[in-house]
């Protein structure tokens, strides 16, 4: 090979106790190349980045830019070497400007002192490259998750990096928002950056990378051009065999009664809310980031409750102020960020699996007996087939699709009527998505009901049998099942929208 | 005692048009001093001397609880200031023993326990991983340990000249209030506008997130800890110009510790770090001062003023704190 | 490691300190103080408060005032029963004279030397005082603040002094030696050669403390007495009586308790009784608690004091200044009356709470008993 | 987003960190025993744990609030309160004495309503919450007593901290104290193991959204522990009272050294871990630390700082275990 790539990893190696988490792995990319990353969770590529981006330290291996060897210990270094990465969790600054997140560790200054204007001004052009309308002294605790994913994006572009890592960018993004940034990805490879681009949306990675390289359990499967590489033997490579039937197969019989119903619900962040859930039934909710979608899913779970309209639980009025008592109606809430909003990680599996029911049970009630006993939930666990070496083991360290099955068992073992998922499989691997799919149809088919909040479409339009579209704190419209990514997209974006905008301003 | 979390809070509490917490604590704060003491015809307190005995009494307070704010931003807390205003104060008297040639030993002297103490403390929270708050109360008793052991009894005193610091002015203005304001708009001015104060409020603001902005996290702790206890050995400096001699308690009967964490979280600056200011923290010192000074005015007796100051520090922390929509433990 | 490290420099500090301990032995002091004991003192009988040892006397003419009067009282703060008792009587007393003080302003220190600079100052500068009480939070570092004082209005200073002549006069009992010598005394009386004292004190670094303890030691070491242990109890009961439990249970054998404070003296000794031994021989202070156990338990014991009738003095001297008055100075030394055995039964008031002073020469003040928190 | 570590770091075993406890306890007392052969006699270790009762039971307490992911500062204050409050409406009076145990308790659980709500609805952060209740509870006690002990406490009262059996069968001699310390330390137990409550506060200190979105009555569970704190800490007072009488300073410093225990026992600031024998085992070695101290007749206040270095290695060591397995 005559071409030197702008980053050369080979043989890298990294083993933490008991685990190997990678095995001698090589890897590279081009300058003017996107190359994507493809694995399951735990496959191993946060840890190949951590290495590239100055976290980790590699047990064995070498990383060359551009044919030079370099040694990252910190990621200041890494930085320094023209590495820039947008990493999947959120490290913003709530309390402070913009600007002054996008230059957090770079800041502009002489002598020491910070040159507010010029970084704002500086921080307003990386802004309008990525297609964000934001204020640059705006105080970031007030943007939506998506203006932050901007933010941090933006913060990326400033490096000016040659190599720039992005790690799943899109997943708090609509598809509106991810279709900007992924035009931005190839205005940069224009522009000869080598990007790394990590992402489980299958339809993005097609759209964007220039090869494809698998990972599974730290091993390198294979590297290839993306033309070389369909879909299907990317996720034979991923998942170690065939997924047929990746959506679950919905029932022939039509749906039930009607299980949770919402009448001219509205507050703060919706208005004129009205729709129903049938037992059997999964409605799906579409809709831009600003929609008002996750609104809806938090009403509903008394996390911002309404302040207008009947809400009806079996056909009785309930009045559901807190999450406590959206639980005792029957209701249950699967959040989408996990981490932060579902899982208390230092508690074992089973505690986080039993907390629901620990938490509504008399508090008199004795831990070890019936429902709330290890043994009870053990084997509910193990029906999920939540994969652990020991239910009594830390939730985190388990993956994330465990995780989020642990969940599902929590409000299983609680008998909710309704639950209400967010974002079901952010950040979790194919096989696991499948596995939760599968969980959600056998739940509705049970006599149950689903609404689930999702920005990926094509799992939307999978799993539901009706999706609501919103758009600006209404719903837009109800599209049947097999309804297409075109249609969702025009509602979302308010183009079949009837009412006049000044409604609502 | 941070989270990555980023508060969604409604936008309406944070675009709030109006004044910022540390300018209505102060005015209240100035304002209930002036009604009391026209209420009580204690109008002499309202003459520029009276006014300057009100801002004397926020000079030791004020030093400690501006170096409170730096560790309190990073996201750390400093239980070990009080036994170290006590420690500098009874060194600064032992190696003076009223001979002015040693007045500038003795401050460098002092400064440099400082600085060791601070990056002890930093160094045991940004490299060891302890909590801040064993790992300064452990210091803090280390220090007071060895202080009550060794100088139960101790004679000394600073020198004439140094007094001056505590009890001579100029334009009317005592020297330690004119130290106050200039180290208080120096701290301001580092946070606001410097490099290393928006990487404070990096370190404080999501701990993660500004390692991998390549922020070299653990030093900005080590820095700030130090910064508060070179700010305590100050306030120990002036405390032995204004005592003339240091004991081993004067830090601890000063309260030094909790009071200095109680004003910094009354002026805004919350305990997870990255937000607050020195602004606030000054506010919280003259709220303080000036309910000292009204009590007296009030004649209000020693055990029932305990109950008022209690009162008064949760309801100020509980006007900004109310608001706050997520969880606090 | 760490540990060890830290140890050897404390121990290497703790060395450093001693060699820089302040004398707390001085035996021309000890002297005086002895002899002022013993000394008859001038001034109206049965009114220990009024009365002084030795001639001294200053004149105060330039401070007359006549009319109502506003008096302004800088306290340390109330942080121990003793204050408690003597704040009371300095209101009382106050209160006595109605007609003349128009006012009495009370301004609390908490304890901090800081904010009793601050305090005076505000008093000095609020410009109602006519005359200024002090009692000081510590000597040296009240200093400057009272200096600062004199020059604007009269100044009085009583319990604890300062580094300076300016007050018109500093009022105090006998003092420390003296406390420690009737006590030591009173011990080495009872005691044989050879016999185990064990010394319980509140805190190190107090002189009116110190002062007691080195005059009792005196007296132990010249009487050939073991004194085997000397503790701070910080004056809270369930530490002083742990660590006389603990000198119990090494199998220490205690022939007599010495304390520089009696508030603990009751836990003290029921530390005695939980382990079943006969009450040692004991030095208390004026406490009714003391007192009480004392008569009922037939204890061999005295009960040196340090009276707190001087809160009263404090006022009485401030009046006498602004009536132009000659009084006692710059010191005014009160007589230190210790109570024995012979007049035990006189101070034992069961109407009166636990930790009451009973050397409160209070019992005529308006409000006794319920001001000084007694059953009427 | 994968916000799962890739690797399963093995944590510590709640067992393991129990044996920790434990462990640290018997060697400072066999520490003891070397320096003063007597305290292996089963009277003076009842001795012992009685004199060792009133912090093991704050520490207890505290433990609650810990495992919530808070502090409480005012139990040294609640339990000041309860010894000068008892000897104020008792005074000396037998007979009121179960009457005034009842309205401590009352009291107690006041405090602990107003620390939890103000934390739980007023959003202060506890550690200045219970600062600002400490002072409050601290100046009222003094307010209500004038600033120094007023009444007496008659036997029947005492009897808690004073009254031993002797010849007991096995033990030898048996405290009211440690009667009242085993009952005190089941019951807490009971409300962490033998209830849902344990669980609950756990996932509270661990993380309360979370817990809140599952259906947790996270501020009911908050108010409970500070109740609970604040309960522990009247408990600690009538033992107190009862060894030695009343006094002004009957619970001063204390609240540090509940939370030091606590964490000395391998409880986790800021909450999410622990369990109660953290509590129990962590204040029976910080009391056997004090006790070896006096023993070796250091001065005093070397034991202050010895105390300081032992927090710092205890929680320095946790960390560095667990750091080490990662």
């Amino acid at each position: 090979m005559t071409i030197i790539p702008a980053l050369h990893m080979a043989g890298i190696s990294k083993t933490f106790p008991g685990v190997r988490a990678l095995d001698c792995v090589d890897f590279d990319c081009r300058t003017g190349e996107v190359h994507a990353i493809c694995g399951e969770n735990g496959a191993g590529k946060s840890t190949l980045m951590k290495i590239l981006g100055g976290s980790y330290r590699p047990d064995a291996g070498e990383i060359r830019l551009n044919g030079r060897l370099v040694h990252l210990t910190h990621p200041r270094q890494a930085a320094d070497a023209g590495i820039s990465i947008i990493h999947q969790e959120l490290s913003l600054l709530p309390y402070r400007t913009v600007a002054e997140n996008i230059f957090m560790g770079r800041e502009l200054a002489r002598f020491g002192l910070l040159d507010r204007r010029q970084m704002n001004k500086r921080a307003a052009e990386l802004l309008r490259r990525v297609g964000a309308d934001i204020d640059p002294e705006g105080q970031v605790s007030t943007l939506s998750i998506a203006m932050q994913q901007l933010v941090e994006i933006a913060k990326a572009l400033l490096l000016d990096a040659g190599i720039l890592v992005m790690d799943e960018p899109t997943a708090a993004l609509d598809e509106r928002d991810a279709q900007n940034l992924l035009s931005l990805i190839r205005g940069l490879r224009e522009e000869g950056v080598a990007i790394v681009y990590i992402s489980h949306r299958m339809p993005e990675v097609m759209a964007v990378a220039d090869r494809v390289t698998v990972l599974k359990d730290g091993q390198k499967i294979w590297t290839r051009a993306r033309h070389a590489a369909p879909v299907p033997e990317i996720i034979r490579a991923m998942v170690g065999r065939d997924l047929k039937d990746f959506y679950p197969k919905r029932p022939s019989s039509g749906p039930g009664k009607v299980l949770l119903s919402v009448e001219g619900g509205a507050n703060a962040a919706l208005r004129d809310i009205s729709f129903d859930v049938r037992a059997g039934e999964i409605v799906g909710v579409a809709g831009l980031e600003d929609s008002g979608k996750a609104h809806l899913a938090q009403a509903l779970v008394g996390d911002e409750p309404l302040s207008a309209g009947v809400m009806r639980v079996n056909g009785k009025p309930v009045s559901i102020r807190s999450p406590r008592q959206a639980t005792a109606a029957g209701i249950g809430y699967l959040p989408g960020d996990r981490k932060r909003d579902a899982l208390a990680l230092r508690q074992s599996v089973r505690d986080n699996a039993l907390l629901t029911l620990r938490s509504m049970a008399g508090f008199f009630a004795r831990p070890q007996r019936a429902a709330l006993s290890p043994a009870a939930i053990d084997s509910e666990l193990r029906d999920m087939d939540v994969r652990a070496a020991d239910f009594g083991q830390e939730i985190g360290t388990l993956s994330g699709g465990n995780q989020q099955k642990a969940i599902i068992v929590r409000w299983l073992a609680q008998a909710s009527d309704v639950l209400v998922f967010v974002e079901p499989t952010r950040g979790i691997d194919i096989a696991a998505k499948a596995a939760i799919y599968q969980t959600m149809r056998a739940f509705a088919d049970a006599g149950r009901g689903i609404v689930v909040v999702s920005s990926d479409m094509p799992e939307l339009i999978g799993i539901a049998d009706r999706i609501l579209v919103m758009h600006q704190g209404r719903i837009a419209g109800e599209l049947p099942r097999g309804a297409s990514e075109e249609e969702v997209m025009r509602l979302s974006l308010g183009i079949a929208q009837q009412e006049p905008r000044e409604a609502f301003a | 005692m941070s989270s990555n979390a980023i508060s969604m809070e409604p936008a309406s509490f944070n675009h709030r048009k109006g004044l910022p917490i540390a300018a209505v604590l102060a005015i209240l704060s100035a304002g209930f001093f002036v009604v009391i003491a026209l209420a009580t015809g204690e109008s002499a307190q309202l003459s520029l001397q009276g006014i300057v005995g009100l801002l004397q009494r926020m000079v030791a307070l004020g030093l400690v609880a501006i170096g409170q704010t730096f560790v309190i931003l990073v996201g750390s807390i400093d239980l070990s200031v009080a036994a170290l205003i006590s420690a500098v104060a009874v060194l600064a008297s032992l190696l003076m023993q009223g001979d002015p040639a040693m007045i500038l030993p003795a401050i460098i002297a002092c400064l440099g326990l400082c600085l060791a103490v601070g990056l002890v403390n930093g160094a045991l929270v940004a490299y060891g991983g302890i909590n801040p708050l064993i790992a300064t109360l452990g210091t803090g008793l280390i220090i007071q340990g060895v202080l009550a052991a060794s100088f139960a009894d101790l004679q000394g005193a600073v020198a004439r000249q140094f007094q001056v610091l505590a009890y001579g002015g100029m334009l009317g203005i005592p020297y330690s209030v004119l130290l106050l304001a200039l180290l208080a708009l120096a701290a301001a001015f580092i946070l606001n506008k410097t490099l290393f104060g928006a990487r404070i409020y990096a370190v404080g603001g999501n701990p993660d997130g500004a390692r991998l902005a390549g922020i070299h996290t653990e030093r900005l702790v080590l820095a700030a800890h130090v910064i508060a206890s070179l700010f305590a050995g100050a306030a120990g400096l002036y405390l032995a110009a204004r005592l003339q001699s240091g004991t081993p308690w004067i830090g601890r009967d000063g309260i030094y510790d909790l009071e200095s964490i109680a004003v910094t979280v009354i002026g805004g600056t919350i305990l997870a770090g990255g937000k607050g200011g020195v602004a606030g923290t000054l506010a919280g010192v003259l709220l303080f001062a000036s309910l000292d000074a009204s009590f007296n005015m009030l004649g209000i007796d020693a055990f029932l003023k305990q109950v008022l100051r209690g009162g008064i520090v949760i309801a100020a922390v509980a006007i900004h704190a109310v608001r706050y929509k997520g969880h606090v433990a | 490691m760490k540990l060890k490290i830290i140890l050897a420099a404390s121990v290497a500090l703790a060395c450093t300190g001693e060699a820089l301990a302040q004398n707390f032995n001085d035996p021309a002091e000890f002297k005086k103080q002895r002899e002022q004991l013993s000394m008859k003192p001038q001034g109206p009988e049965g009114k220990p408060w009024a009365q002084h040892l030795g001639d001294g006397m200053v004149d105060t003419a330039k401070y007359k005032k006549d009319g109502p009067v506003t008096l302004c009282f800088s306290n340390a703060g109330v942080f121990n029963p003793w204050r408690v008792v003597g704040l009371n009587n300095l209101n009382a007393e106050a209160e006595l004279h109605k007609d003349r003080i128009k006012e009495l302003v009370v301004v609390d220190a908490e304890g901090k030397d800081e904010k009793q600079i601050s305090d005076i100052e505000a008093l000095v500068s609020g410009g109602r005082c006519d005359a200024l009480i002090v009692s000081p939070n510590t000597t040296a570092a009240l200093t400057p603040a009272v200096e600062a004082a004199c020059g604007k209005l009269p100044v009085i200073v009583f319990d604890r002094g300062v580094n300076t002549q300016c007050p018109v006069t500093y009022i105090h009992p006998v003092g420390g030696y003296g406390f420690g010598i009737t006590s030591g005394e009173f011990i080495a009386s009872k005691l044989a050669k050879g016999d185990n004292v064990l010394a319980l004190r509140i805190m190190p670094g107090v002189d009116v403390l110190e002062t007691r303890y080195s005059a009792a030691k005196t007296i132990f070491d010249e009487a050939g007495i073991n004194v085997i242990g000397s503790e701070f109890t910080g004056s809270d009961r369930a530490k002083t009586k742990s660590i006389v439990e603990d000198y119990i249970n090494r199998g220490e054998k205690i022939e007599a308790i010495w304390m520089d404070a009696g508030d603990t003296a009751t836990a003290a000794l029921e530390a005695f009784e939980d382990a079943g031994l006969p009450y040692p021989v004991i030095s208390g202070e004026d406490q009714q608690d003391f007192l009480r156990k004392w008569q009922s338990e037939k204890l061999t014991a005295v009960g040196p004091s340090y009276p707190t009738y001087q809160w009263r003095t404090a006022i009485i001297a401030a009046l006498d200044v602004l009536d132009g008055k000659q009084v006692p100075g710059p010191e005014w030394v009160l007589p230190q009356p210790a109570i024995t055995e012979d007049v035990l039964a006189e101070f034992v008031d069961e109407r009166m709470p636990p930790l009451h002073y009973s050397l409160c020469g209070c019992q005529e003040l308006p409000g006794y008993p319920e001001r000084w928190g007694g059953k009427k | 987003m994968t916000p799962i570590p890739q690797v399963a770091p093995l944590r510590p075993s709640p067992k393991l960190a129990l044996n920790a406890g434990l462990v640290i306890f018997v060697v400072l007392y066999a520490a003891i025993a070397v320096v003063q052969p007597n305290y292996l006699e089963p009277g003076l270790f009842m001795n012992f744990l009685r004199r060792a009762a009133p912090l093991l039971i704050l520490a207890c307490g505290q433990l609650y609030v810990i495992l919530t992911g808070g502090f409480d500062l005012s139990v040294g204050a609640v339990a000041t309160l309860a010894v000068l409050a008892a000897s104020i409406l008792i005074n000396g009076d037998p007979d009121a004495t179960w009457a005034v145990l009842g309205t401590l308790y009352l009291m107690g659980i006041a405090v602990g309503l107003v620390n939890g709500l103000v934390v739980a609805f007023l959003k202060v952060p506890s550690i200045i919450a219970t600062l600002g209740t400490m002072l409050l509870v601290n100046g009222l006690a003094l307010a209500w007593s004038g600033g120094a002990a007023r009444g007496d406490l008659p036997e029947n009262f005492r009897n808690f901290g004073r009254l031993v059996w002797r010849d007991v069968w096995l033990i030898g001699s048996l405290p009211l104290a440690v009667v009242v310390l085993c009952g005190f330390v089941a019951i807490a137990w009971w409300g962490l193991n033998g209830t849902v409550y344990g669980k609950r506060a756990l996932a509270v200190g661990d993380n309360p959204r979370a817990a809140e979105l599952a259906g947790t009555p996270v501020a009911a569970t908050r108010i409970i522990a500070f109740v609970v704190s604040s309960i522990s800490a009247v408990t600690t007072g009538i033992l107190l009272g009862g060894f030695s009488g009343v006094s002004v300073n009957a619970g001063e410093g204390l609240e540090l050294q509940a939370i030091a225990a606590c964490v000395v026992g391998g409880a986790q600031l800021l909450g999410g871990r622990g369990s109660i024998w953290s509590a129990v085992f962590g204040a029976l070695s910080l009391f056997a630390l004090f006790t070896l101290l006096n023993l070796m007749g250091l001065p005093q206040a070397l034991r202050d700082s010895i105390q300081g270095a032992i927090l710092i290695v205890a929680v320095g060591a946790t960390m560095w275990r667990n750091r080490r397995r990662i």
